[in-house]
């Protein structure tokens, strides 16, 4: 699965995007983000308050409970400021 | 998604780092009125404040979903206020004060629902389209957060 | 009427019979944006509907009350909307369809108060400014009946 | 007094202006109509459905019960229809 990073959370990453393969146990946006951040100190940082965090998968805009099975890409991202 | 109620052309989102001249866009976009006659432009610009003065703005985004999402909301608003025809334009990359970031335009037969087909999109904008601002000025460089009351505007559509 | 609040060129009504350039006048407007992010023009425009069509239209106005309704609205909507500044362009005299008639163009900080202010002057303007629409076209020529739809729009101001 | 017509009430009284001396009975908006349409059978006429009959006195929107005694201008027109 890629997963994509955007912003203040790429920034803090130190990276765009990553290429997972996933456990069995990791089904939907809140499990990704906490597989995520257990693997990895930047990540455990940067997705701390889930509260700032938006995801979208396979570009759609989803809530954190959304199921992620078969899933090709995943994106996370703060809060938008376009416009 | 309602293409027999959208005819070609209907609809148009554009994403481009290029500058753009906003009454140029405009104008364009009134040429090939089509019975309509009530266009509604939203511009949005670079501000820069006395109080924090930017020099550079970058607007990051997620190319296939900002465009997704800007024409979901277009066909949104067209069906739901009866428009004529709807144009998004909203840059990404580097931009500068003054210049404009984005711009909205509507047509319809009636000056109402003009308003509210601009007003409606912006509002989605704001919060749905993947786009994030980063500001570098006088007093430092910083992401913008996001604001509330960006999340209640929408709340008017409900 | 608030002259503290409303700076020299904060409100700019002008009433003419030549046409104009909508896009001109928009780039031109947005030019000295004085930390506005948010800019809104609507613009109407002559109709021809196919079932109707429309040779010519010819407005006649009442210039002394027309120009004072006209800043009033706009010194109203400042106010109250918190506007950097308004520009409204009205034509009098013959025109041909698809031509600009009427401009109205509101620079404000925030997005919503734009677009408030612009609908605000126009929901006034159609009831309260001294202006008569005089139609010509295939099927004969007359004055233009108003509606009972631009008497209620003011409402929602209330 | 001063009394102006516009659109289609100008065209129906044939006239954009008239040049009243108005007897004292005459006070407001409605008797002025009145008074009008009692001297000019155009008049009487063009303000028959004194609904749609709109006013101004000295430049400002009145309804029909505005007092114009010492006024200088009273204008007469049709609901507007610009914008």
């Amino acid at each position: 699965m890629k997963v994509l990073y955007f912003a203040w959370l790429r920034e803090r990453l130190n990276r765009g995007e990553d290429e997972f393969d996933l456990p069995q146990n990791v089904t939907n946006v809140d499990e990704l983000i906490d597989w995520i951040s257990a693997n990895d100190e930047a990540a455990e940082l940067a997705f701390a308050d889930k509260n700032l965090i938006r995801a979208a998968v396979d570009e759609q805009l989803v809530e954190h409970d959304f199921n992620i099975v078969g899933a090709k890409t995943v994106a996370f991202f703060p809060p938008m400021t376009g416009g | 998604m309602g293409n027999i109620l959208s005819p070609k052309n209907a609809i148009v989102v554009k994403l481009q780092s290029e500058i753009f001249n906003p009454g140029d866009e405009s104008n364009q976009f009134i040429k090939q009125a089509d019975g309509g006659g009530a266009a509604v432009t939203f511009t949005g610009l670079v501000r820069s404040l006395a109080d924090n003065p930017i020099k550079k703005m970058t607007l990051e985004h997620y190319p296939a979903l900002a465009q997704k999402q800007l024409e979901n909301m277009a066909q949104t608003a067209l069906e739901r206020f009866g428009l004529i025809k709807v144009k998004v334009i909203h840059r990404y990359g580097a931009m500068y004060p003054n210049e404009p970031i984005v711009q909205v335009m509507s047509l319809s037969a009636h000056r109402q629902a003009a308003f509210d087909g601009a007003n409606f999109i912006m509002d989605w904008l704001k919060t749905d389209a993947p786009f994030w601002k980063f500001e570098e000025g006088e007093n430092g460089a910083e992401w913008v957060a996001a604001k509330t009351v960006d999340d209640n505007a929408k709340d008017k559509w409900k």
